[in-house]
């Protein structure tokens, strides 16, 4: 079986333009070279540190934005390059969910209008009682349905947000840090409902976000980005257990655990220096200016993704596990 | 005669020499160029910078319409049955640079007239003088050789027909010597070189323009210009009604200025019901009618009685209202106003509505008519406008009011194809007289496509033929009355409703002393006459 | 030519309420200054609407000259103080003509409000659309309508527009005023609808409409443009004070309506000579035209603190 | 930057060049004939055709226009021969009226335009912005609502019934002030306060209101901004705290809006110079307008154009100046 | 000794009751954790103790130092402010000042309170630049904040809120607009200087990890109120309140297996 999505060396560049004169003065890359694939079925997280091009990634695979490179296949098609009026069927399958509840809604539409619009837009009609199903799927009142965004907390506003995403039935939804703005009560709440959503209607996620703990809560499998790049990908538990990527190692390190006879026993792996901007990466390695690792070789050379132990896969010339090395630690 | 000299002074006597006089003017001068100088304002001040052959006596009332002598010892002698008129020059006339004025110089200017690019004079030179139909002006390097200058102080003028106000002809601008070596083509109109009493020391168009005493000018051989204050500052295109409040206020710089337009309506009930004003407040009489010209050749105009309707209906009290009552002038009657000799007492159509409207029927037009009337897109223009609509829509007649830019205004009636039914029209002949006033405005054979002044558009053979006769006669009375008897005649066929014989009435500073309005500049003060009573 | 960022405003703010018709009166309501404000236009929209009735009554048309009501040796001035105010003429006489001043007060508020209104209509209409099309589309639709706001917005516009109506051939000077004051006042609208656009179109639920397949024109027109009906009433009802005032200069410099059609400016403009002999003649028409403005800015003021 | 600046001027230009077009199309294109009304009240056929001619009407409209633009830059010869007229650089064409050089009348009256301007400018500057920092420093106080009361009183006024009102009041009934008239600042600088003063309220009132409203909105913008709660968590006095770290974001607004409204009038108010018979631009264009001067009214139209288009200009750079984030690039 | 004594402390804006009668102290040196989830009154409580709320109503009592600040006049409490009590907010960029260089804001804040030339300014500016981790401190403190990223900004506020060395720094969200490894480094950066210094620190966050890290104390806080406060080892592995039971639970770990679901309120 075909995997459900696959992203080939997928590149997204921003022309940087002066504020004043508007005039190009550079190129910002904000996504360099993705490759990933999302099996039927899965969920595939996507983590890493603020403008590290999550979204961009997120938008590219949901064509929101045309890529400046690669390919992307959905349901066995190339969508890469289709036009508005060919994607607007593909799109009942790929739907997306946003980080910002209330921005995701349209201030000056009842829940109602917000939920069949998936059906007006598709040239559809809602049939009766399914708006109203829907919303008690996800845990909301069909009396709820006459009422504007602003009347609901974040919570619930976010629940209509993935109403709205589900409508359809798609196969892949794509959650960009759909739980980042909420409080963690909150969070946990949606994440469980992602999860239920998932078996009841077959569906395969990719869930970003910069918060670990939330990404291993649902996901199978994890991609960690770095600088517009995919620098390690691994199962969950072989991410979690034996972090190959010294970035990835570090991100764990950094993840505070409410507990504080854990939390004060742990070593603290402080990274030095900030995140590198994306208009202006580092040659080689993009993760050598703050690695504890870095050799010559990595400000040369850019390490591939590859495989390692069996489906972890890590571009690093020094993986942390030797296991993974190709040519053993420096 | 040589009688015109002595001036009246009706605003005291003792005028002192010296000081700044201001003259604050609502207008524009258009030009001062002399062989351009052809509206009355610019005459006016042109007056006081050139001299010409002859001018108008400077005298209050219709005595200032007399023709005396200027640079010239008399008012012409005519030989040839009034087909040669030789004037000779005073001695001791001298331009801005002292040099003395010679029958040369007269003789140039008078030339320049003909050169196309200076087209807004009179076309008298054109029209009598023997040759004037080809000769294309000195630039293009010829004189006139009907124009003799036998020695510097004589000049002859020979002319294709018998012209007896000749005399009179010359006392317009035209008539005004140039150096040949001052010739600056059109910008000449700038800096006119100066023979009269004061020359040009700063021109700021649409602004203002500073005279200064020009030292050559030999008093004792001007004998209508007293050439006063020392400087004539002439601040042009103000807000009519702020002059009158300045005038009204009298503050500062303000008592040695006379105002150059009449008072307006609003400032006539301020001036009347205050006596310390009303002594200030000059009056002058003008030679310019006013009237509604009726496009003859147009539909349903072409009907005498519609025109006579018309006469009927208009309210020319309203009119007269609106241009500010009385004192804006009186009401006229008839073509020729009192102050032109042949006027007859007569009024054939006193208003009527009543007898309009059956005119009107009789005519076949009992529902009424519609008509266009074109006016100056000015605020006086806007408001005659709608005081004809209003008195006409008495009688059934419905206007529609076509507002033309005022500069466009003149050239748009006179252009055939352009003029609508209805036209606020008037006219100022250029000396006291018939003879440049009715034949301008009413013979049939001067109806041209563009330019064209006969607006009535009115052709009648009769009357044009009784035009070439009075034009023969030599005996000036004689032709006065006859040009009075056809006056009546040409009113029965109502091609134009005359209704206000102007007059004007404007305030001078409480330090002016000799102003008085003079005829021939539409009752405008004559600048060549007031002075300062004490010059501060 | 600005810079963007005097047109990129804040967005409208996640309108915390929906302003419905309902809502927005009870706005005005709560805002004393702005229910003055309303009744006022609300009392000058009767008037004019009501102009041929209000004449009837009072028996006086507002082209009909009154000799007897002025003193023409006195140049016109209208007889008795007071600018001539009598039973008969409660708002005195014009001067010269007698003319009822009250009569061309109301028939004048017809042209001023119905010209004003049509021409924010007309502007309302263009900068929407126009800025919306900008805002949204970006690129070279954001750099053409830019350009052309730069161009309008550069244009002395009063010296333009009355240069245009001074040339403007024989026709409907009503219909040329419109044009023109819809023509010149749009850019101002469609910046600020720009700006707006641009903001919202960088909204997560401009994007989830995306996702779901909504088509650009949908996406503009159904998602977007009910966003901005709370601003866009603001600028328009805040750029009606601006077109009767500028309708008004106009005729006071001579381009306006053709007379004998009253308007306001037209009656300021014949009361300038006026003014110190009869002030009660340039005071009326100025007074109504100073509540005319103020009371549409207040409640635009008020709308302006609601959107 | 540098580079960005000669792109602004040249998009400057060619806005003024589209401008100088349309205008010229308005007039050259409408039915009146221009030749008919710079031939006035003696016309004749064959004085239109000289006057086209000497204009060069009878080129075609789009040589005449270009040949119009070239006379801006290199001046340029009327007519031919003896007659001929030289026009030099920039000319703007003749004035029908008075047949003196646009370009000269528009420099005659310049010092007018811009006395009423500059001392409106300041006048409506000291009295908005004022009004407005006490307002938003008060706000909701009685001294708030009184002033944003008045500012939108000011905003509401007619220029011409402010300026008749004060016109009246001052100088007809109270007799404080003289007529205004325009005098040199230099000949007589008391004669020109006293001229100068009505006009500068009349505006200042208008646009004071404005600045007010304007200032206040900003300020209170600012003055929630949390960089002004991290200036009062240092301990800095609140005197300190609103005029450095509030008023200066303030100010760039201020600044933007001050430059093109400046530049606007600089180009002739002509509603202000007409009521007051003030012989600036902006009376220049109303009599040009009312005579239909065309070239009269090209030439203004330009010339305020150019004023409204360079203010533009200037104040796109000044806002860089002012705002480190623009002078130095975004992060 | 006590340094910071919050009594009772009630704001409300209008009708609503942001903080509702909420005590604690602070000894001078210790971490105070104030957590709980979006408003729940911790920045209300951070800036009425700084004297900083607008348009609100206050009671209750806040010592500091023996003075009681809501009632003490306005002069006296800013004289305190920045120099003895100061504060660190929690998004760096939009509380720096766009239009000035960082070196220029931190020099204000110290000439705020000393008396010192220009000079001397700005070598201490200098110096605590360097001290906060920032390279060519020198040249750096000429740039804009724009010019800075989140976490050097960050370091910024650290350097002006230290520069006097107060006794008490109220750190409101310090962490959360920033990355978790930046967040790890300006934590360890808060922790050496507050034992450097021997700065008290309030510490407001909703990230309970980071509390378990930082803090001696915890207070938890909801609607207003305390539910719960106490030492951090006691209050994390027996909370006595079943909302702080719930909070904790909700929080995904990655230190423990991974349950099907996780506990929602
Ligand atoms: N439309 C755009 N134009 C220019 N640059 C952009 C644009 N969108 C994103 N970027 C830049 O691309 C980079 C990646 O952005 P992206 O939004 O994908 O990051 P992210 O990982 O989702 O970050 P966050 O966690 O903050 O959401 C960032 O540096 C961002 O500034
Ligand atoms: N100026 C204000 N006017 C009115 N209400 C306010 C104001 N400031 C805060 N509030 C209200 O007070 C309550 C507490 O707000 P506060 O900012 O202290 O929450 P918080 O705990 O800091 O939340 P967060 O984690 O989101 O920063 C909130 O309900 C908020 O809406
Ligand atoms: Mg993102
Ligand atoms: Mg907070
Ligand atoms: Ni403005």
């Amino acid at each position: 079986m075909t995997p459900l999505l696959e992203a080939e060396s997928l590149v997204k560049r921003f022309p940087v333009r002066h504020p004043l004169t508007r005039r190009v003065t550079g190129h910002l890359t904000a996504v360099d070279g993705v490759s990933l694939t999302v099996r039927r079925g899965e969920t595939l997280g996507l983590v890493g540190e603020s403008g590290c091009g999550k979204s961009s990634t997120a938008r590219l695979i949901t064509r929101l934005a045309e890529p400046t490179g690669g390919t992307i296949r959905f349901d066995g098609r190339d969508i890469t390059t289709m036009g508005e009026a060919a994607l607007r069927p593909v799109r009942r399958d790929l739907q997306m969910i946003f980080q910002d509840p209330f921005s995701s809604l349209n201030p000056r539409m009842t829940i109602e209008a917000i939920l069949s619009a998936p059906f007006r837009y598709q040239g559809l009609k809602p049939e009766p009682g399914q708006i109203a199903e829907l919303l008690r799927r996800v845990g909301l009142r069909p009396e709820h349905a006459e009422r504007l965004p602003h009347q609901f907390s974040g919570g619930q506003a976010q629940r209509i947000g993935i109403a709205r995403a589900l409508a359809l039935h798609p196969k892949l939804v794509v959650c960009d840090e759909p739980v980042s703005a909420l409080d963690v009560s909150v969070q946990a709440q949606i994440l469980n409902l992602l999860r239920d959503l998932q078996e009841e209607f077959e569906l395969s996620y990719v869930f970003i976000a910069h918060d670990l703990g939330a990404v291993r809560q649902v996901c199978g499998r994890i991609a960690v980005m770095y600088l517009g790049t995919i620098v390690e990908i691994a199962d969950r538990d072989e991410l979690f257990a034996r972090p190959a990527h010294p970035y990835t190692a570090a991100l764990l390190a950094a993840v505070p655990i409410p507990d504080p006879r854990i939390e004060r026993a742990r070593p603290r792996v402080v990274l030095s220096g900030d995140l590198p901007s994306p208009a202006n990466p580092p040659s080689g390695c993009p993760f050598r200016t703050r690695c504890p690792r870095a050799a010559e070789r990595c400000a040369l050379e850019r390490p591939a993704l590859a495989e390692g132990a069996p489906g972890h896969r890590v571009a690093c010339h020094f993986p942390l596990d030797t296991s993974l090395s190709r040519e053993g630690a420096p | 005669g040589q009688g015109g000299g002595t001036t009246a002074a009706p605003q005291g006597t003792a005028s002192a020499k010296g000081g700044v006089l201001h003259v604050l003017a609502s207008i524009d001068l258009e030009h001062l160029d002399p062989a351009r100088n052809y509206v009355t304002s610019s005459m006016d001040v042109g007056r006081l910078i050139y001299r010409t052959l002859t001018t108008n006596a400077a005298a209050p009332g219709p005595a200032g319409g007399e023709i005396v002598p200027d640079l010239a010892t008399d008012l012409g002698t005519p030989t040839d049955g009034a087909r040669t008129w030789t004037f000779t020059l005073k001695e001791g006339v001298k331009f801005e640079d002292g040099r003395p004025i010679t029958s040369k110089d007269v003789k140039y200017g008078v030339e320049r007239t003909f050169a196309p690019e200076f087209p807004e004079g009179p076309p008298y030179a054109r029209m009598w003088l023997r040759g004037g139909d080809t000769y294309k002006g000195p630039l293009a390097g010829e004189d006139l050789k009907a124009i003799e200058t036998p020695d510097d102080r004589t000049i002859v003028f020979r002319l294709n027909r018998p012209v007896a106000d000749f005399g009179s002809a010359v006392s317009m601008p035209f008539f005004s010597p140039v150096p040949k070596d001052k010739e600056a083509g059109v910008a000449y109109d700038n800096r006119p070189f100066s023979s009269g009493p004061y020359k040009i020391e700063k021109f700021e168009p649409k602004k203002r323009i500073e005279l200064v005493r020009n030292e050559h000018w030999n008093r004792a051989t001007d004998t209508v210009r007293k050439g006063l204050p020392d400087r004539v500052v002439i601040d042009l295109n103000l807000d009519p009604a702020v002059i009158d409040q300045r005038m009204i206020a009298g503050q500062g710089e303000d008592a040695n200025a006379v105002q150059f337009e009449p008072i307006g309506a609003a400032s006539v009930a301020q001036v009347l019901t205050n006596p310390a004003l009303k002594e200030r407040l000059v009056t002058g009489e003008s030679i310019n009618t006013r009237f509604l010209s009726l496009n003859t050749s147009r539909k349903p105009l072409d009907q005498v009685k519609v025109r006579q309707a018309i006469a009927y209906a208009l309210d020319k009290e309203a009119l007269r209202t609106v241009r500010g009552g009385p004192i804006a002038g009186d009401i006229a009657t008839t073509l020729l106003p009192p102050a032109i000799p042949g006027h007859r007492k007569e009024d054939p159509y006193p208003v009527d509505v009543a007898k309009a409207k059956a005119l009107l029927a009789e005519a076949g037009f009992a529902s009424g008519i519609d008509l266009t009337l074109d006016t100056p897109a000015t605020p006086s223009g806007k408001a005659q406008g709608e005081a004809i609509q209003a008195s006409l829509g008495r009688a059934g007649i419905r206007v529609k009011i076509n507002e033309i830019s005022s500069s466009a205004f003149w050239s748009t009636v006179g252009n055939t194809s352009q003029q609508h039914d209805l036209v606020i029209d008037g006219w100022t002949p250029d000396w006291t007289g018939a003879s440049t006033y009715l034949p301008n405005i009413l013979d049939g054979r001067f109806i041209v496509k563009q330019g064209n002044q006969n607006r009535a558009r009115y052709d009648s053979a009769e009357v044009n033929k009784r035009f070439d006769e009075i034009a023969a006669m030599t005996d000036a009375a004689a032709a006065a009355t006859a040009y009075g008897e056809l006056a009546t005649r040409i009113m029965k066929d109502a091609p134009v409703v005359p209704f206000l014989w102007d007059k004007s009435a404007f305030l001078t500073g409480s330090n002016v002393t000799g102003a008085y309005g003079h005829v021939a500049f539409v009752g405008r003060v004559d600048l060549a006459t007031v002075g300062l009573k004490s010059a501060r | 030519m600005t810079l963007a960022q005097l047109a990129e405003a804040p967005a409208a703010p996640p309108a915390t309420a929906g302003s419905s018709a309902r809502q927005l009166a009870r706005r005005i309501l709560s805002d004393r200054a702005a229910t003055a404000g309303a009744t006022v236009i609300a009392l000058l929209v009767l008037m004019a609407v009501g102009a041929p009735l209000i004449t009837a009554i009072t028996g006086q048309s507002p082209n009909e000259f009154h000799p007897e009501a002025i003193d023409p040796a006195l140049g016109g001035l209208p007889k008795g103080s007071w600018g001539g105010i009598s039973a008969e003429h409660p708002l005195g006489v014009e001067p010269t003509t007698g003319r009822d001043v009250l009569a061309r007060v109301v028939w004048g508020a017809r042209v001023s409000l119905l010209i004003s209104l049509l021409a924010t209509l007309l502007s309302t209409a263009l900068g929407t659309v126009l800025g919306l099309v900008a805002g949204f589309r970006g690129g070279w639709a954001d750099m053409v309508i830019g350009r052309l706001m730069d161009l309008l917005m550069s244009f002395p516009s009063l010296i333009f527009m009355i240069a245009l109506m001074s040339v403007a051939p024989d026709g409907d000077r009503e219909l040329m005023l419109v044009a023109v004051l819809g023509l010149f006042g749009w850019p101002y609208i469609g910046r600020i609808v720009r700006g707006q656009a641009m903001a919202l179109a960088g909204r997560e639920f401009v994007e989830a409409a995306r996702v779901l397949g909504a088509s650009r024109r949908t996406i503009l027109f159904r998602e977007i443009l009910p966003n901005l009906t709370g601003p866009i009433l603001v600028v328009a009802t805040l750029s009606i004070p601006g077109y009767i005032a500028t309708e008004a200069g106009l005729s006071f410099l001579g381009v306006g309506v053709r007379p004998p059609t009253p308007s306001w400016g037209q009656m300021i403009a014949s009361a300038v000579p006026w003014y110190a002999a009869d002030p009660v003649y340039f005071l009326v028409p100025g007074l109504f035209l100073l509540a005319t403005v103020l009371a549409f800015n207040l409640v635009g003021d008020a709308l302006g603190d609601f959107r | 930057m540098i580079v960005y600046l000669l792109k602004r001027l040249g998009a400057a230009a060619a806005i003024l060049l589209v401008i100088c077009a349309l205008t010229f199309a308005v007039f050259y294109i409408a039915p009146d004939d221009p030749a008919q009304k710079a031939c006035g009240k003696a016309c004749s056929p064959e004085r239109i055709e000289q006057i086209r001619g000497q204009l060069g009407l009878d080129a075609p409209i789009p040589e005449q226009f270009a040949v119009y633009v070239r006379g801006i830059f290199a001046g340029r010869t009327y007519g031919t021969g003896p007659t001929a007229v030289e026009c030099p650089f920039p000319c703007l064409g003749f004035s029908f009226q008075t047949n003196v050089p646009v370009q000269e009348l528009l420099v005659s009256r310049l010092p007018v335009s811009a006395s009423i301007a500059i001392g409106a400018a300041a006048l409506w500057l000291l009295v908005g912005v004022g009004a407005g920092v006490v307002a938003a420093l008060r706000k909701g106080s009685w001294w708030d609502r009184t002033a944003m009361g008045a500012a939108l009183g000011g905003i509401s006024l007619p220029i011409y019934l402010t300026a008749l009102v004060l016109q009246y009041v001052l100088v007809v009934v109270l007799e404080v002030l003289p007529y205004p008239r325009a005098v040199g600042l230099l000949e007589d600088p008391g004669g020109w306060f006293a001229s100068m003063l009505m006009p500068w309220i009349a505006l200042a009132a208008l646009y004071a209101g404005m600045y007010a409203r304007l200032t206040r909105t900003e300020l209170i913008g600012a003055l929630n901004q949390n960089f002004v709660r991290t200036a009062r968590a240092k301990g800095l006095p609140e005197r300190t705290v609103v005029r450095r770290h509030a008023l200066r974001p303030t100010l760039t607004p201020i600044v933007t809006v001050f430059g093109m409204d400046l530049g606007a009038l600089l180009g002739g108010a002509l509603i202000t110079e007409s009521v007051f018979g003030l012989p600036g631009v902006g009376k220049l264009a109303a009599d040009a307008i009312n005579s239909s001067d065309q070239p009269v009214i090209l030439g203004v139209t330009l010339f305020a154009a150019t004023f409204i288009v360079f203010a533009n200009v200037i104040v796109d750079l000044l806002y860089a100046v002012l705002d480190p984030r623009i002078r130095l690039g975004a992060a | 000794m006590t340094l910071l004594d919050v009594r009772n402390l009630t704001v409300s804006f209008g009708d609503t009751r942001a903080v509702d009668g909420l005590s604690f102290s602070l000894e001078s040196g210790r971490v105070l954790g104030l957590v709980g989830e979006s408003g729940c009154g911790k920045s209300v409580t951070s800036l009425a103790v700084m004297g900083l709320l607008n348009g609100a109503t206050t009671s209750g009592e806040v010592w500091f130092d023996g003075h009681e600040l809501l009632t003490s006049d306005r002069r006296a409490v800013r004289r305190l402010r920045g120099d003895r009590l100061a504060m660190i907010f929690q998004d760096p960029l939009s509380s720096l000042n766009p239009y000035y260089p960082v070196g220029f804001q931190i020099a204000e804040a110290y000439r705020a309170h000393r008396r010192t030339s220009r000079k001397q300014a700005r070598a201490i500016v200098v110096r605590m630049l360097e001290r906060v981790g920032i390279p060519e401190a020198e040249r750096r403190a000429r740039d804009y904040p724009h010019q800075f990223s989140g976490g050097m900004r960050q370091r910024v506020m650290i350097a002006m809120a230290l520069c006097l060395e107060p006794e008490l720094i109220i750190a409101d969200e310090p962490t959360t607009a920033l990355d978790v490894t930046v967040q790890a480094q300006i934590l360890a950066l808060l922790d050496t200087l507050r034992e450097e210094y021997g700065t008290a620190v309030l510490l407001i966050t909703h990230d309970l990890g980071v509390v378990a890290g930082t803090a001696d104390e915890v207070v938890v806080m909801y609607g207003g109120r305390a539910v719960e406060r106490g030492e951090v080892h006691a209050l994390f592995e027996d909370p006595r309140e079943p909302y702080t039971r719930r909070l904790l639970a909700a929080v995904p770990r990655i230190d423990r297996p991974v349950p099907d679901r996780l506990e929602t309120l």
